[in-house]
């Protein structure tokens, strides 16, 4: 298990290496661009099945985009803090 | 738990700095320690001559702040020389440090968090 | 009198770049330049009147609506990138004066300056 | 002709300076008034604080000797306040302009080449 | 006509868009990683017919690659200072 | 023993990713951890025994391999991406003391490190 952070947007061809390599049970946060991810019909196709997905909420709003418009689950810096503290292995 | 984020990219020009600066007040208000290696271009974020405009955050000031409550701010030094920036320059409380301190931070913290460039 | 188109490419908060572009442009009426913007790819996500960039901490891009209306400056979108993000004319934030122009008709557009500036 | 290279991005990091340079005196042996804009973090190229390892190029000092062949190195003001870099900072004869001075450049100049960020 | 400067690689989405704005008898000159179009098979099917394609030969063979190689002219510092002599228009 | 993977995505010349990504490493040796490279998308240009990013003026790739002999370290290229620039076993210069992987196992390389850091 692994969380990987994705901090780039979906122009960027390593953001999308980044989910090629996610395995089932890992956790993928999107922050900064890389929440464009969270409004990308085909966010899910992009990785494995049982890749956990998730938007950093703060970053997600700042770009005009409404909550309810994402696809994934959307957390707040606390979450993305407690992820972090759960998951020992990072890869960013 | 020993928490490090390393930057390496400029502040203002991209957001990298204030996601950090954002992440390490979280940890440290849930009883972490935490440290920021600023490496690469990102090391200007601890130049105390960076005058941003009013509206503006500053971001020194704020890595300086967390260095008062107890984060540590590590310069790669060979990068500050690469940019010009000096001792008298760095923030008080920031450390020039080298890619050692860098792996003994990778070593010690339970959690290490790139930002990639 | 110059025509100078400055295009910008990348998206509101994540980088200074859009802030920048208008800067620059504001900064050109002092001489015989006719400045125009051209948001496009993510840069579009700035014209959502709900795009605020301070809501994650960095500088706001509200800063530049009262010069685009001082010097009354044109400043496009290309309407294919809006329709990615699925913004909605009426989700447009009217203080952007903005404009939108087809993808198709880009190159002429774009050819049509004297000088063009990508950010 | 009148030239004018504007770059955006920091020095060593890109190679935007390294090709900036090699333009501006390919231009100036073909008998052109070359000008350079520093642009946002690429004014740290006007940094004469800057320190390379011995094996690598100086850029500031390339600059420095470019200016001394009468290419006139303008160094954005609020963009150099953002990176700390001040008056005794910078190297001699480069100055601290804006964008009206960016307006007269791109005004006045044949040709005026962007290296995008 | 205009000069069109490319000095990003093909991962990079924005270089494709300055290859699809180029108009017949512009010319695009790919420098710094952007000469990677030069390697790229299909590098004249991105542009419309008759726009002239150009590579700066410094950067090209500083990345490995034999001159043989190259898809399009390869020009050197003073072919590219006279390309830009001549277009007064640059879109870069 | 700590085992830390450097990854790098971006091109020799145009970037100083590579030069970095291979100093960080040089630093580990001090401490208890086993640090591996991975060069990945247009990073594996690097490896090709032409490629001279001083040529353009910039850093030379070659300072690195006096260390990576005396390290011996693990140096990895992704076959697929070594395939696409068309540089074969034979133009891979051998003081990188490269060994490939497939981008099928990528995934599960990735996974068997303590820290993953991409530049």
């Amino acid at each position: 298990m692994a969380l990987i952070i994705v901090k780039k947007s979906p122009d960027h061809k390593i953001s999308h290496l980044l989910l090629e390599i996610a395995m089932p049970q890992d956790k993928v946060v999107f922050i900064q661009d890389g929440v464009l991810f969270a409004v990308d019909k085909n966010v899910k196709d992009l990785v494995k099945e049982g890749v956990e997905l998730y938007a950093l909420k703060e970053d997600f709003v700042a770009r005009g985009f409404d909550e309810k418009e994402s696809l994934v689950n959307l957390v707040t810096y606390e979450e993305f803090a407690e992820i972090i503290e759960n998951e020992p292995k990072i890869i960013s | 738990m020993i928490i490090t984020i390393q930057t390496n990219v400029p502040p203002y020009t991209n957001e990298d700095l204030d996601t950090a600066i954002h992440l390490a007040e979280v940890f440290l208000a849930r009883g972490h320690k935490v440290n920021i290696f600023l490496f690469a271009d990102s090391v200007l974020s601890a130049n105390k001559f960076v005058k941003p405009m009013r509206i503006d955050r500053n971001i020194p000031m704020k890595l300086q702040e967390l260095i008062s409550k107890g984060v540590e701010v590590h310069i790669c030094g060979l990068c500050a020389e690469y940019r010009g920036l000096t001792e008298e320059m760095k923030i008080e409380g920031s450390k020039f440090s080298g890619v050692p301190e860098m792996a003994a931070l990778i070593y010690e913290s339970d959690r290490y968090i790139n930002l990639m460039p | 009198m110059k025509k100078v188109l400055f295009a910008v490419y990348t998206s509101p908060a994540g980088s200074i770049w859009i802030n920048e572009t208008f800067r620059c442009i504001f900064g050109m009426y002092g001489q015989d330049i006719e400045p125009v913007a051209l948001l496009l790819n993510e840069a579009v996500l700035a014209v959502h009147k709900n795009c605020k960039p301070e809501q994650c901490g960095v500088l706001p891009l509200s800063i530049t609506f009262k010069y685009i209306e001082k010097y009354q400056t044109k400043v496009y979108a290309v309407k294919e990138d809006l329709e990615k993000y699925n913004i909605k004319e009426d989700e447009i934030d009217p203080r952007w004066n903005l404009q939108l122009i087809l993808k198709s008709d880009l190159a002429e557009f774009v050819h049509s300056f004297d000088n063009v500036i990508f950010f």
